[in-house]
């Protein structure tokens, strides 16, 4: 059986290795995303040469400053591909991490912006990842924005979001016309399904394919060396998705 | 060296100074947060570097604080902060929100000693309109180039606990050097430790790349397993399972009050 | 990791790049630079950072470079730079001088990835005039303030030697984590080192802090002594005799080219 | 005997104990400066707190990032008093590290600017000294300034030059006037003497006091306890000054 959350993983790992994007050669990933960066380290496994830095992980931190180095790798293009979420994400690819209702979230706080504002213009692509997938998540327009999903000739970017991957599919995002397109549908989803659960408008052309599973090679990969390079740090989420450890390897 | 408690370390930070404080993974001053409970320390304000956890939580739910300026606080992967959430819904505590890079930004300046410094990104972020601190002026290099400067920010005080300090007043935070800005960055710091060791460990060229000179450092304290329920490098790992507690009980007063009976006022330095 | 010389190194810099070398005291590429004198290396562009000694001073004098920036330029105690003079002198060497804590802020930008940083100081002096690429502004946070802007530098090629590397291609150059600083902002970073071990340093707490992340790093070179006749932290003191040797051969066009013959050419890249 | 470099050493280590000067609690000494390093040295161990920094030195370095971090403790307004020389000072305490004739020095050059264009101005005290005083040396005007010896109103600047100490005598600097006057004369100098040997124009009000010697005290504390602080980075100053080493303590 594969698990929900090994399909998105393996959705993600395709994206990264989408060959019509820039190269993604060195990856980061923040803190508390067990499922990208799953993702990074199969494609990894999978004898890829890319190099990850993984923030907050239990073992082999990369950094000598801290996230500052984080940053300043990105503000120098060092890092090719990362990661973001939202409370709110709108069919502009804007980011809201701040609230809603008055500033600064009096109805509903969020964490807070982190490092988006900056990396999302910084970095040449962004997969963006949020589970939930609901009109409350994804909203026709962001009540705050964090992180714009597209910014006005003239300002300093290299990048924009490459796709959207939530718990029912895969969008694409085309910041030309700053608009996603459904590009797949998980198992269980269907084109009506989808557009019933999300808040923004976004073109859907012809019938979506499925999401693709992981092959058998990936979910061996996923639930043996993925697993033991990730365990000390998301203890809880290898448990739930993986299943009890049958090996202790963890080089 | 005299030996201090983190308690008179606490008794050093007067109510309403700006306080620097490292998140749970870097060094946090959890030790000196609670000597600061004690004390009832009132109208602090206080920056995450870049971002909060346990500590301002904490701070925030004992009622220490006026204002919080961060980037996101949550206390790790047990989520969203409950005091400061709490404490936003009350309207009793000015959030002023920043992102990570931009707090770094903003004390480096203060570390180089000047003004203000740019960043890029940020240009489209509501930020912006709730940062009239922060100004976007064209590149004076180039033309059509929008770019954001932001001011210096020099903390009254930074906190936060290192692994141990020497005789001669430099402390040491290993492979943690973003507290070294952070130090530079801010009038004084106060910092607790594991321990005193003898010497002079910037004399020690095996020592020295991890240490922070005295010249930054106005006091220590030794504070044993003074980062917990935070973990310090490699010397104890983070007690998720107090976290968890932490965050659970914060989500009521009731249980935050009962948080603070059982593990700062009576003494939780150590577990 | 495959094990190269200092000449495999010196064969990846290209005629004309801008090369950042930090001075005598610190880690300095001794090895390198005589491995560029006998590639024949040609129009180089120096930076020192932020002052020159043995090193800029024996590959101006062995016609590699058409020019430096640098704030100053001496052989230690043994006084003046002999071949920058006589290269200034002839008019065959562009000098382009800076101050400082310019040229650290140069490198900052770079490593920051902005397009310029501030500086106090400076204002007044007649580097200004000399500096185009520099600029004074009006401070846009207050009035009548003028500060200068320094644009980012990011040099080609940062030329060090560390103590050692690892399997992971991270270098270690304990308390001088100014180097980092460099390698940060140039595009490439090409390190000689004393010996390779094995095992990741950025994964033990001890050796981190001084440790440079092999992510900037393109190639490393074994070669024992490199830093030559400079010293190397406490692994090697500084060869003052063969310094004031140098800087006395070197006062001349024939001892340079004896120094050369004797020093360089022949192989005296340990003594 | 009182060796010339000894009373220089005393007379610098007056002036950084002036109570007229704002507080010197933390002092840096540039590179290849024996003499200034030699008065700090006196100053702390005759039982002063005060912090030296002192760069270049073969123990004890006290920085983990270079002389960058020199120049950021300046610019955080933690350093109060430094040491600047000149290949030409002038009457207006401007000086000159870049060389002489058209730039950077086509007549004579100069080792460069330093730091000295950052320090001189971010710095609460500066002390020039230069041992050679001749007109070659001390010039009516600088060929070219490195750093200036006043600023006009609105320029950020902490300090300007406390004194000049010279082979010949000690200057004090007033920079509301920007001017030098003569405050003391070494033995075997004279008010006219200094006069012909310096280039540019000074106040000389009165006779000038002959420049203090050094008390029994603080030259047992020079030859002792200053020298060995200072053998392993100036050994050869210390033997051409303070003779053959009699002790070896280190401490």
């Amino acid at each position: 059986m594969i698990r929900p959350e090994e399909r998105l993983i393996g959705a993600i790992a395709r994206l990264i290795l989408d060959p019509s994007a820039p190269p993604a050669r060195h990856i980061a990933v923040g803190a508390a995303s067990p499922i990208p960066a799953a993702a990074c380290w199969l494609v990894k496994l999978l004898g890829h040469d890319v190099r990850l830095s993984l923030l907050h992980q239990a073992n082999g931190n990369p950094f000598t400053e801290g996230t500052r180095e984080l940053f300043d790798l990105a503000g120098q293009g060092r890092i090719d591909l990362f990661f973001l979420g939202g409370g709110q994400i709108d069919g502009q690819a804007n980011l809201n991490l701040i609230g809603t209702g008055a500033w600064p979230g009096r109805a509903a706080r969020f964490p807070g912006s982190f490092g988006s504002a900056f990396m999302y213009l910084m970095v040449p692509r962004t997969i963006l990842f949020r589970e939930e997938h609901s009109p409350r998540v994804l909203v026709p327009r962001v009540d705050h924005i964090s992180a714009p999903g597209v910014s006005p000739p003239g300002v300093f970017r290299r990048g924009t979001a490459q796709a959207l991957v939530t718990g029912r599919c895969v969008f694409r995002f085309d910041p030309a016309a700053a608009r996603f397109a459904l590009a797949s549908v998980h198992p269980g989803e269907t084109a009506d399904s989808v557009r019933a659960a999300t808040g923004f408008d976004y073109d859907a052309p012809g019938a979506p394919p499925l999401t693709a599973d992981p092959t058998a090679d990936e979910l061996a990969l996923l639930r043996g060396p993925v697993r033991a390079r990730m365990a000390a740090t998301y203890p809880a989420f290898c448990r739930r998705v993986f299943g009890e450890d049958v090996e202790h390897s963890h080089g | 060296m005299p030996r201090r408690d983190a308690d008179a370390l606490a008794a050093r930070v007067p109510d309403g100074a700006l306080l620097a404080i490292p998140p749970d993974n870097s060094l946090t001053p959890a030790a000196l947060a609670r000597a600061l409970v004690k004390r009832g320390a009132h109208g602090l304000r206080l920056l995450g570097v870049p971002v909060s956890g346990y500590v301002c939580d904490l701070l925030v739910g004992a009622g220490c604080v006026a204002s919080l300026q961060t980037s996101a606080a949550s206390i790790g992967e047990a989520g969203l902060a409950p005091r400061i959430a709490a404490a936003l819904a009350a309207g009793t505590l000015d959030l002023i929100d920043a992102t990570c890079p931009a707090i770094h930004t903003m004390l480096q300046a203060a570390e180089k000693g000047v003004p203000f410094m740019p960043l890029r990104g940020v240009l489209g972020s509501d930020l912006l309109a709730h940062r009239p601190d922060w100004r976007v002026i064209d590149n004076p290099f180039q033309p059509d180039d929008p770019i954001l400067l932001l001011p210096a920010l020099a903390p009254d005080i930074a906190l936060f606990h290192a692994l141990c300090a020497d005789e001669a007043g430099n402390v040491y935070v290993g492979r943690r050097r973003e507290l070294a800005t952070i130090a530079h960055a801010a009038r004084r710091s106060l910092v607790t430790v594991e321990r005193v060791v003898p010497g002079n460990l910037l004399e020690d060229e095996a020592m020295a790349a991890g240490t922070i000179s005295g010249v930054y450092i106005e006091a220590v304290a030794v504070a044993p397993r003074g980062a917990w329920p935070s973990g310090l490098l490699d010397t104890y790992q983070t007690d998720t399972a107090h976290l968890a507690e932490y965050a659970k009980l914060a989500r009521t007063e009731e249980g935050f009050a009962d948080y603070l009976a059982r593990f700062v006022v009576d003494g939780g330095e150590t577990t």
